[in-house]
């Protein structure tokens, strides 16, 4: 087989590998399980406060790296692999998460230092988180209709959200509101609100089908005051539509590894389908025959789907466009994966319904995927529309 | 096939009957009864009033003998308002097939009132013939009432275990949680009997619980359609409603298209069934072979149905607050009974060529 | 086996199972070698006008036949069954065809004497026509661009159509135009227009993939002139908003009839690679079983494009709304048949490239049934339509 | 798999001058071509200064060693404008993985000559393991230049018959009418030599003819999308262009990241036979394999593309005025070839637990 990526990297996935096996797998049957995510000070949160991530800051979180050309591989790796033994686990660790990279595209160096601060804490796992998604829009993110107005040198934020990934235990939240909804994509904002700020209400702690690993929590914002400096990037950002269609470009890293991830949870769907045609499987036969078809028909999609991610994230790396890419990746992967996982059950069969077999629980997790970060419906559109000048909304 | 598509009058009558039934008693309480483990005693106590069990037993079992037609039709309705917990309330239910195959002579009176009065649960086991011995194991049952029996179908031949010495707790299972959930271990359970039954016999055996299966599908898959229906054309996306954008509608036609033809084909099974029982016709391969062709299509049109039906909730349909995630989830394990899919398509491998005209 | 059908309807179908046997399967052969439909005179054609019809008129063409309940589904069967052997050829047969069913619906009873008087021929074959379709439409029905003016007591007709079927060896065909565009399809207008009517130009017989056993042909129409009483129905009849629909209601009719055609195509397929599986596979292993599951899967969906089919005609003989389930007949069968048919040849493998094992031909022979009626994209409009109210085009 | 995607600067370059050849040269008869049952004179000569047909070759048989990613792309170059003639053209083709397993000392002169001078083709025919010896028949072949050897590929055993006695004349063919048609009955033809290769290389000798054929599907319906958005935003229908309208363009958009896929798929494959051939690797399954799924993943894709093709563009899609038709037909063909989708898919069955991780 080619090797496909360098001798760090290959470590790295290894280390990932250890520690999914070590302590996200059994983390993730826990949550499943109770349907909480772990608790704060899980052994595994604080091995990544004390390390600075999952694999250490080598992996090329911070800027000015060496190795730059693998870094987006190992962040493409680190996710698929962290997400074969537990997605909803990975998503719940320590760090700034979405709230990071809205820092990243949006903030100025100043905020950026000040608020990433936190996560230099050595003792104690931190987290950040972002809410965009509210109640009323979900993949239409122009309608957020959160209101931010100034008032005597702040920001006075009022409305709520929803699906906000390690909403409850984070920091702080960047919290995306609207000055008018008339003014559209133009009117939105996106302010840092600390926790504890007065009137930031937690709502709830959803209760989900599966990814049961991670909060996934809703917010009431009721007179929520943040001081003028938490307006991230400053209004002269906002101003300018090339910074602006930088926050967006985010997206074409983040769909790979959105994609990337259900990669992982259907390769492990696959390990363990294969895994029972060995223990539990007749030697041979018509029933051997048809799941070893079926395996194979798996590996296929789940390879194209991973070559797309890889490709995706390639193309980034030289600095060329990949908004199309990055959004064919995000339009196939999941269905495929859901597709993968659903006949990894049927090679189960009747054993397939119990969820000591994981499969059952792989199933349940998976189907978010297709969601977030655009639906392959969203992910139809942008393609249509860069191949084909499909009309913005006729 | 039949090409007279009208419901008998009284399975007319039944539904309306029971349609109020399961809107007023039945859905309310679904996610009540999920984390319950099983439906309130008032609900089986109407749905005996009903004689939801004994409608497709010939009379021999007590059965009132409205026919596979009626009883799928019942299934069906019962199951667009919650299906949670007809595994464990439907008994004999799917192995009513079984139980009629039984020769007279052997049919153990302690079997049939066993599997008719509620006081223990059975099901059907499938191995394909050129599988080893049968498997060691019920990889599920529902745990109330608690398993009594298990029939075993191979090729055509028809084993029944039991009066079984009780069952393990399952691990939570994929769906069904009203029905509670167990496991056993069948290395420790008598058997009862052993027959051959004439060729075919046990292919319709098998069919007759996979058009259980698909029967239960049905309702599930149409009830998600119509939520999905009710919440796309209200909410709006994009300033129109999620419905009247031209992909979801292209998407949502082609499932309205698919459950419909998913229906006439179990109704169809069903009419063979009935025609069979009644002794107007004498190819019991054929009965089976469609009931197992209905379970394929209407377990893999339902796949369809329930995941578009989260897809257009977005993410709202991930979460336990709609029903969305409850019908994905049971449809996908209806799915997986009595052998799966694997088994059906074998079965349907070994009988094709003796399956009569188009 | 439930016995689905009464006596005479089995009986009727197995005349048309020796006729297909017999002619038709032959003549689609040498049609499908040669590019030429059979020739007017065929031995066939001539059965056809002695009896009027393939099998003669018990079938109930008339009104007023007795068994009234069996006269659709005969209908449904004889094309099942004559495109079982060759639906082109089925198409290719002598009488009014799609122009019979505009006369039925639009004419008054005066013309449809008149005009069908010519069937009573029984010594030739004679053909009616429809012309709807023009070179820049398809579809999209309401934007038909060939112009009828009203000019001293004649009708002036000017444009172009397609796909007219049996076109050219018609006695008449029924040509659709519009008194103006701007109208839309209040504006629409049916004219008999007479072989050999001066300006009434033959253009050419279409080169087609497949299901080349009937004409296919493209006229012009230049300053053609036709009598007054041609206006099909009279102008009242446009008027009235009620006959207009009753038009539009055949559609009810011929959608299950089309689709039924599919089944009998995927039928055929069907049947040729079962034999194949009996004649040139061992007689057990792997292969054999796959092919035997294909073959089950086959049969799955054509039994349910076939009972839709039943369906909705089932409700039209008693006297019920069936739009949608004429749609869902329409919609589901031609994609269905075409997988069948793929998969048949895969079932063949390499032999199924050969035109002598004649599942070649059927695949090229039925990809047009998801066009004509109406394709499976405007089935989908008329679903959405009906179920929840999607808007007439936004 | 790489992480690289790049390809080689004598790639890029190789594919600019073919894309010009093939715009110009091969697109404006490939009708007229079909018609005539050969792709002209000229055109052939042209192929030759391009060596088509030596690029993926080793030296030791006249190769010039672009190696297969190479030979990948310059396939899928040409059949964007005219697929018709390659199976004709391209000698030894997707019988260049036969010629290099086959021992070093056991290649015949007369062998690689023929196979390389274009005075004879060569084609490849599979069997299972579980079935009985060699087909008796080479079902399709294309009828210039003759068929002088035929390669029978079976578990790790390669055979080669010939040089054969001459071909019948084929019925005609579901397409490639540019290439002609033969049958041959292997019965009448001299075995020239048996092999048995190291395990794994008989399935590297179907992969690389599969990848052949999955590379020839993939530049026919890249060329059926590229036809079929050029219309769908042309034509207008309903008051907006085909392909506005939400329904056409989520298919459209499908195809292409299926396209995409498939793409990624089959270029995987051939960096892994370039990288076996290079020595980098030495597990021989793994490259066969993996073309095997790309011969799937390409031919069902091109399907669904194709057969878009005809459905966007009408009835006009139907008739031979325009080349949807012919794609449609041409990517169905291709997946019936070296042994059809049914011994592709055994191939994996048989070899999965051998591959190596993901």
């Amino acid at each position: 087989m080619v090797t496909p990526y360098d001798r760090r990297t290959a470590e790295i996935v290894e280390e990932v590998r250890h520690l999914g096996r070590t302590y996200m797998r059994p983390m993730g049957l826990e949550s499943d399980a109770t349907g909480l995510p772990p608790p704060a000070d899980h052994p595994l949160y604080l091995i990544c406060a004390r390390q600075g991530g999952l694999v250490g800051r080598e992996v090329g979180e911070d800027e000015g790296d060496e190795g730059l050309d693998w870094r987006p591989f190992r962040s493409l790796l680190i996710n698929e692999e962290s997400a074969y033994w537990d997605r909803g686990v990975a998503l719940s660790l320590p760090g700034p998460g979405l709230g990071g990279a809205a820092l990243r595209t949006t903030a100025t160096a100043e905020q950026r230092a000040r608020f990433l601060s936190v996560f230099t804490d050595h003792d104690r796992a931190h987290w950040g988180a972002m809410a965009m998604t509210e109640p009323g829009a979900g993949s239409d993110v122009a309608r957020i209709q959160t209101r931010a107005r100034h008032d005597g040198g702040e920001w006075v934020l009022n409305g709520s959200k929803m699906f906000c990934s390690n909403g409850a235990r984070a920091d702080w939240v960047v919290v995306w509101a609207t000055l008018d909804p008339a003014l559209g994509r133009d009117g939105h904002r996106a302010f840092l609100v600390e926790r504890d700020t007065p009137g930031f209400e937690l709502l709830r702690i959803e209760h989900k089908m599966g990814s049961r690993g991670y909060e996934t929590a809703s917010f009431a914002l009721d007179e929520v005051r943040v001081p003028e400096e938490n307006l991230l990037g400053g209004e002269a950002f906002y101003r300018s539509r090339e910074g602006f269609r930088g926050a967006m470009a985010t997206f074409n890293l983040t769909r790979p590894i959105h994609a990337a991830q259900g990669v992982g949870m259907g390769r492990a769907a696959h390990d363990f389908a294969l895994e029972f045609v060995h223990t539990d499987y007749p030697s041979e036969g018509r029933r051997r025959t048809r799941a070893l078809e079926q395996l194979a028909t798996i590996r296929r999609q789940l390879q194209t789907a991973r070559l797309m991610c890889l490709h995706a994230v390639w193309l980034a790396s030289r600095g060329l466009p990949n908004t199309l890419e990055a959004s064919y990746a995000k339009l196939y992967a999941p269905p495929a994966v859901l597709r993968s996982v659903s006949v990894a059950l049927d090679i189960l069969g009747e054993a397939g319904v119990r969820n000591d077999k994981m499969v059952e629980k792989l199933f349940r997790d998976v189907k978010i995927l297709d969601i977030g970060e655009g639906t392959q419906q969203v992910q139809r559109v942008v393609v249509a529309r860069q191949l084909f000048g499909f009309p913005r909304d006729p | 096939m039949t090409a007279d598509f009208s419901l008998p009058d009284e399975v007319v009558e039944l539904r309306s009957a029971l349609e109020r039934f399961a809107r007023d008693r039945l859905a309310p309480r679904a996610r009540e009864a999920e984390a319950d483990g099983s439906w309130p005693e008032a609900v089986l106590l109407a749905l005996d009033r009903f004689e939801l069990s004994s409608l497709d037993l010939p009379g021999a079992f007590g059965g009132v003998g409205i026919g596979c037609l009626g009883k799928v039709v019942v299934l069906e309705t019962l199951a667009v308002a919650d299906a949670g917990g007809l595994p464990a309330a439907d008994q004999p239910g799917p192995t009513a097939g079984a139980l009629s195959a039984c020769p007279e002579g052997d049919r153990a009176a302690v079997v049939a009132e066993a599997a008719l009065a509620r006081r223990a649960a059975s099901t059907l086991v499938v191995t394909a013939t050129d599988e080893p011995e049968a498997p060691a194991v019920v990889e599920w049952a529902p745990s109330w009432p608690p398993l009594g029996w298990v029939w075993e179908s191979r090729g055509d031949r028809l084993r029944l275990f039991g009066p079984g010495p009780g069952v393990d707790p399952g691990s939570p299972a994929l769906a069904f949680g009203a029905s509670g959930t167990a496991t056993a271990a069948l290395s420790h359970w008598p058997v009862a009997g052993t027959w051959t039954l004439p060729a075919g016999g046990g292919l319709a055996v098998r069919g007759r619980a996979r058009l259980w299966a698909a029967a239960v599908t049905l309702g599930i898959a149409q009830a998600a359609f119509d939520a999905t229906v009710a919440y796309a054309t209200e909410r709006v996306v994009f300033g129109r409603p999620v419905a009247h954008h031209q992909g979801n509608a292209f998407e949502l036609a082609a499932s309205a298209a698919g459950l419909h033809g998913a229906r006439l084909l179990v109704y169809d099974a069903a009419r063979r069934f009935d025609a069979w029982d009644a002794g107007t016709t004498e190819h019991p391969v054929d009965a089976g072979f469609w009931a197992t062709e209905a379970f394929l299509e209407t377990t893999e049109t339902a796949g369809r149905v329930t995941d578009l039906g989260i897809q257009l909730l977005g993410g709202h349909g991930f979460l336990v607050d709609h029903l969305a995630e409850k019908r994905f989830r049971e449809a996908r394990m209806l799915g997986l009974f009595f052998g799966g899919r694997a088994r059906a398509e074998d079965d349907l491998a070994c009988a094709l060529v003796e399956v009569g005209a188009w």
